[in-house]
């Protein structure tokens, strides 16, 4: 297990995980420079008999310096992440075409909600499923996140989506997967004593293949009612 | 000056010396004891919230399994030694709010805040000293009932130390009632108890400072105080007011968080952060000026730029209340309200970062004594610089989409407050344990813990890092249960190992604390000869510290002056002419 | 011993910082009245929230509560702090007798507020309107299902007798409080040089009023 | 008695405010209150906000002569109001959640 972030595979994944490497090249420089310069000073200015310490009671330039740079240095760190914030999470940043899906969190399981082939809610054609999260690949999907009892968190590492479902208010988080494949999924917010018990899989599939499974599946759960 | 010679007729306890040992040790009303009993309760809270730590540790690194000794816990906790998860999570839940609440808060705000105060600031005595005794037997019961939450129906409190709502605020989705009741109960006596000690210090601060001893002649220990005072009178009735809110939730049938009756979840975690992130300055800023008199002590040179660290103490202080948000960036709160609390949380960086490097700027050219107090205040800069460099990740909303609620954050928590906070505390104090006990604790003994504590206390909370970035969860019980962390799994082994190991090296501490007490050598009047006014009077100082009330003729930080043959220059010294 | 005893002569007198001005007891009540400030922030802060976040929880003004006894009881709290600062001027000027008069005034002023507070919240819950809102099969609750009364009312209850309650709490202590210094009072324990204790009760008791002329207005009228 | 000269110079001048004034002006504060929030016909915001300033209008009267801030110094008049904006921050911050 390494100290590097696990592969992303959603579109915006690549820019969160550039933000991350950026920050940590910026407060790596600073700390850094701070624990250096600490220990070289506390080497170089140790007590020596005969040496006494330089009296005076500061320097403005140097206070200045280090004032303004970090400034600056955080001023800029705000701004990016702010740019990467808003493609994700701005006002109108879900795609209109996105696919929507209905996840209602409980104690302690997800269930998903899907429109069915006609694309509606409230047909009898939705069905749903339980702590498996089936979505295509390539096509932006949004999350319409919910929750029956206590706030949970919808937690999927490999996509670098994080979002509370809270009672009483739906939260639509989207997500666009360049990779098919199995995925974790997790509940990241304490939610009781199954909390940890909260997780599932999302297996994401090839959009023609998606299609498909919608159609078997509806008419399967309908055969089964 | 306002009222030097006030305190003396206020406290009515001038004649303490003809008081009986109740009075004088028990229901004492001199700064100076409340301070001491204030130490023990609050070292009794770390050991207890320490002890936690380690039933955590355990499981985690090895869930389920039976452990060791395990097997005296009550049924209802560890059957077979084998932890339940709603122990599990009463145990985070209290494992913050013990070390939140019950250790570093008094250790920093009660213990320094009396000890040092008065004589610092060249006062008898508090304000309102029977206020001051006040405060202490108020914290008292407050702990004690936090403690008993442990043995009630249905558990403690276990739904975090911020105690989220709706979990909290239903017994039906917790199954606990009674022990979050409880938690709130004990948290509003502790505000209450706070809040009169702030009102007692700010008093202190503003009105008693004696002669000459002008604002920007306070040591930087009692700037922070004095701050930290504002925070603690202004932050906590906030948490009391949501703590009540809740407990209402719970009993009288309110409906303020939950959802299916109008409620707003949201509206809890606002309260309560914008009480909770000035509480975690409340948390340091103490400790960032007890470590500001030790560098200066240290380094036997004038602090770099005091008035400029004065200005950061206050900027820090302000800024903690606009940046409440960054806590609730995946809450479901509006993002755009997000960005600005992204932009006012970085900001806190720059009054951070004076501090640190100014810090540095003090040692620079200085003349190092590396002594215990020393040491410790030189690995609160670097490990603080750790914490505070994490927080700027989690500072960004973006970063924080992935970090949020995994072990980045519990890896951040420790280090700004137990590589922050508590190193200051075991600085400060071995550095005024002389002037408490009027004994050295053992310099051997100090080194080996400082060296033993600093090295598992990396290897403890470094990895965390790691964690966090694997996506490891908070507040899970078994880690195993996911795949995706199974790799991680040795991580957690080895933390659990080094924690525990960190927990053992602290009974160093424990040990030289007590035995010091009685065996240690004698202390002089200024052991470190130091340039604060509490080394102008025996250790420890009698009733009324000082025959008269002492004359300030200089700053705090008067090291290496020309005016004097010897490095120090105190503070009421009538040397030469008065440093503006 | 610190060498400044002996040898400050030779320096020009320290110049002695004054404070706030004032002394400690009257600015530690103004402190404490800061972190007060807070407390009803937090009570009052959640209740405005709520309403702008789900005002369908509320009722008109007068429907529910009892507005023409708390308008009386209203203008009862500010008449008792008009005793209360008259106690305070009458022993500035020295006048034990007015002083002992308007604080026991004050005190029993007060208790009647809180005698009328008790009796308002007995009929409000024997019409049904409780902390969790309607009482089931209450007078309240059935006008609710003839639709002249909102739904639900539980916000409504929850933040009402939240804050009034903690009000009445004050005003409470408040009182406990004025027993005592009209207890010293009784002692001629004040004097026109020396009533700190008079003036420091006076500013806790006017916070209280003055907290409580906010609520009327916007947890009666609004 | 450690009694700081400077804290006399409000208990030692004898003229006192119009205390028995004040009383009234509250009253009759009070009353219209309780006219304005039964205007049927007005609009509900109008009203509030009228309500609203009645209320301020009162609570000013009450810290100024009765809690005798008007004489007091600069500096206990800010310790008194510094609070004040804390709270602001608090309700405006968290009420832009739902309005906007
Ligand atoms: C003593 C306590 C303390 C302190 C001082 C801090 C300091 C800071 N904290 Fe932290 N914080 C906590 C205690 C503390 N925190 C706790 C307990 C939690 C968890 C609560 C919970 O959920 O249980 C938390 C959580 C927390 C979060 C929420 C994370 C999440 O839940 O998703 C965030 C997000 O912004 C944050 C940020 C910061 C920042 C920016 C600082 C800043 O003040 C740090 C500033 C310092 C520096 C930056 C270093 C010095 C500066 C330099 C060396 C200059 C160079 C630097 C740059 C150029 C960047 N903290
Ligand atoms: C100051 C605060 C503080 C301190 C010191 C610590 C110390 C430790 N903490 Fe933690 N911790 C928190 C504050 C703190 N903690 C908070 C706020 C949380 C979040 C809670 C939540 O999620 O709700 C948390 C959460 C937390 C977790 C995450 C749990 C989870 O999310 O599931 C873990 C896991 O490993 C952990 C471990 C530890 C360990 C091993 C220590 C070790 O360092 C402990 C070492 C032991 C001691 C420091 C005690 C030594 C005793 C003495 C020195 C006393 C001497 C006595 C006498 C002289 C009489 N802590
Ligand atoms: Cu659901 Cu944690
Ligand atoms: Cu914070």
């Amino acid at each position: 297990m390494d100290w590097t972030l696990p592969p992303g595979v959603s579109t915006f994944a690549a820019d969160i995980d550039r933000m991350y490497y950026l920050i940590l090249w910026i407060t790596g420089a600073a700390f850094v420079i701070v624990e250096a310069t600490l220990v070289w000073f506390l080497i170089r200015y140790r007590s020596r008999p005969g040496r006494k310490a330089r009296y005076y009671h500061g320097n403005l330039r140097a206070e200045v310096i280090w004032t303004a740079v970090p400034a600056v240095v955080v001023v800029m760190i705000g701004i990016m992440s702010g740019g990467v914030w808003n493609e994700i999470r701005g006002r109108d940043s879900i795609p209109p075409n996105a696919v929507p899906i209905e996840v209602r969190a409980k104690q302690f399981e997800w269930n998903a909600t899907y429109p069915g082939p006609d694309g509606a809610f409230g047909t009898t054609d939705d069905f749903t499923a339980r702590n498996r999260l089936t979505v295509p690949v390539d096509t932006p999907v949004v999350v319409r996140l919910t929750s029956e009892d206590v706030i949970h968190s919808l937690f999927i590492p490999a996509f670098r989506v994080k979002q509370d479902a809270v009672p009483g208010m739906t939260v639509n988080v989207w997500f666009q997967v360049t990779e098919t494949g199995e995925y974790a999924l997790a509940c990241a917010e304490l939610c009781g004593n199954g909390h940890t018990t909260m997780g599932g899989t999302v297996e994401v599939v090839a959009q023609d293949a998606y299609a498909r499974w919608l159609e078997v599946e509806s008419s399967r759960r309908a055969a089964s009612r | 000056m306002t009222s030097v010679a006030a305190p003396i007729e206020h406290g009515g306890h001038a004649d303490a010396h003809a008081q009986s040992f109740v009075r004088r040790y028990i229901f004492s009303t001199d700064h100076k004891i409340i301070g001491i009993q204030f130490l023990l309760l609050s070292l009794v809270g770390l050991l207890v919230g320490g002890s936690l730590a380690m039933l955590i540790r355990w499981q985690l690194g090895f869930p389920t399994q039976a452990m060791p000794g395990g097997g005296i816990l009550p049924e209802t906790m560890a059957p077979g030694g084998v932890l339940l998860p709603e122990f599990y999570n009463a145990l985070v839940t209290m494992h913050g709010t013990f070390m939140v609440f019950f250790a570093i808060m008094p250790l920093l705000v009660g213990v320094f805040g009396n000890f040092l105060i008065p004589l610092k600031i060249g006062a008898a005595d508090m304000a309102f000293p029977r206020l001051n005794m006040a405060s202490f037997w108020i914290a008292v019961p407050a702990f004690a009932l936090m403690v008993v939450g442990f043995f009630v129906e249905g558990g403690h409190a276990g739904a975090g130390w911020t105690s989220y709502a709706p979990l909290s605020a239903n017994p039906e989705w917790s199954g606990v009632s009674l022990g979050q009741q409880i938690w709130c109960v004990s948290l509003v006596v502790l505000g209450l108890s706070s809040i009169l000690g702030a009102t007692n210090y700010i008093t202190t601060i503003i009105n008693m400072r004696a002669p000459g001893m002008f604002w920007f002649r306070l040591p930087l220990s009692i700037w922070s105080l004095f701050i930290t005072a504002v925070l603690t009178l202004l932050a906590i009735p906030i948490l009391s007011g949501a703590a009540i809110m809740l407990l209402f939730d719970q009993t009288i049938g309110t409906t303020f968080f939950l959802p299916p009756d109008g409620g707003q979840p949201l509206l809890w975690q606002h309260i309560f952060w914008f009480f909770g992130h000035p509480e975690v300055y409340i948390l340091i800023l103490p400790a960032m000026g007890v470590v500001s008199d030790i560098i200066a002590n240290g380094s036997r040179k004038p602090i770099f730029g005091y008035h400029s660290m004065v200005y950061a103490i206050i900027a820090i202080g302000f800024l903690g209340w606009i940046v409440w948000g960054h806590h609730m960036f995946q809450s479901g709160m509006n993002p755009t309200l997000g960005m600005s609390f992204m932009i006012s949380t970085l900001l806190i960086a720059v009054p951070s970062a004076i501090k640190t490097f100014n810090w540095l700027g003090t040692m620079w050219e200085g003349s190092i004594r590396l002594h215990v107090p020393m040491l410790h205040a030189c690995a609160f800069v670097s490990m603080f610089v750790i914490g505070g460099l994490s927080g700027v990740f989690m500072a960004s909303t973006t970063v924080d989409i992935y970090i949020h609620d995994t072990y980045f954050i519990v890896a951040h928590i420790h280090y700004v407050l137990f590589g922050g906070s508590l190193f200051a505390i075991f600085g400060a104090v071995t550095f005024w344990y002389p002037k408490m006990f009027g004994r050295m604790m053992s310099r051997f003994w100090g080194y080996v813990h400082f060296g033993l504590t600093f090295l598992f206390y990396n290897l403890t909370f470094f990895p965390m890092h790691q964690l966090g970035l694997g996506g490891h969860m908070r507040r899970i019980y078994d880690p195993t249960e996911y795949e995706f962390l199974q790799p991680l799994q040795g991580t957690n082994e080895f933390i659990t190992i080094s924690a525990f190991l960190l927990f053992a090296v602290q009974l160093i501490f424990a040990l030289n604390f007590i035995v010091s007490w009685f065996t240690g050598e004698k202390a002089p009047e200024n052991p470190w000869q130091d340039t604060g006014l509490e080394w102008t009077t025996p250790s420890p100082p009698p009733h009324g510290n000082w025959p008269e009330t002492p004359t300030v003729h200089h700053p705090p930080y008067e090291f290496s002056s020309p005016l004097v043959e010897e490095d120090y220059l105190m503070q009421d010294r009538a040397a030469g002419k008065e440093t503006p | 011993m610190s060498h400044a005893a002996t040898s400050a002569v030779m320096l020009p007198p320290a110049r002695a910082e004054s404070g706030a001005g004032v002394y400690n007891e009257k600015l530690g009540m103004w402190i404490f009245l800061g972190s007060e400030v807070m407390f009803f922030t937090a009570l009052i802060g959640s209740y405005l929230i709520l309403r702008v976040a789900r005002p369908e929880f509320w009722a008109e003004p007068g429907e529910i509560l009892n507005v023409p006894i708390t308008a009386a009881n209203t203008f009862l709290l500010i008449c008792s702090s008009v005793t209360m600062v008259k106690a305070y001027a009458s022993i500035q000027d020295g006048d034990q007798a007015k002083l002992k008069l308007y604080l026991l005034a004050t005190a029993l002023i007060g208790a009647t507020f809180v005698g009328v507070q008790i009796y308002e919240y007995s009929e409000l819950i024997h019409h049904g309107f409780l902390p969790s809102g309607y009482a089931e099969g209450g007078e309240l609750a059935e006008r609710a299902q003839a639709g002249t009364l909102p739904a639900a009312v539980g916000l409504y209850g929850s933040t009402f007798f939240t804050m009034t309650g903690f009000h009445g709490f004050h005003v409470t202590v408040g009182v406990v409080c004025l027993l005592y210094v009209t207890w010293r009072a009784f002692r001629g324990r004040y004097s026109a040089q020396d009533h700190r204790g008079v003036e420091v009760i006076g500013l806790y008791w006017h916070f209280v009023d003055l907290v409580w002329i906010i609520l009327f207005t916007i947890v009666y009228l609004i | 008695m450690a009694h700081p000269p400077e804290s006399m110079d409000q208990s030692t001048q004898r003229k006192h405010p119009p205390y028995v004034l004040i009383w009234v002006v509250l009253a009759v504060l009070t009353a219209a209150e309780v006219g304005v929030a039964f205007l049927q016909d007005w609009p509900k915001t109008l009203l509030v906000i009228i309500l609203v300033l009645l209320a301020a209008w009162k609570a000013l009267l009450v810290a100024l002569y009765f809690m005798h801030l008007r004489f007091e110094r600069n500096r206990m008049r800010i310790i008194a109001i510094a609070p004040l904006p804390l709270a602001v921050i608090l309700v405006v911050a968290v009420i832009t959640e739902y309005i906007l």
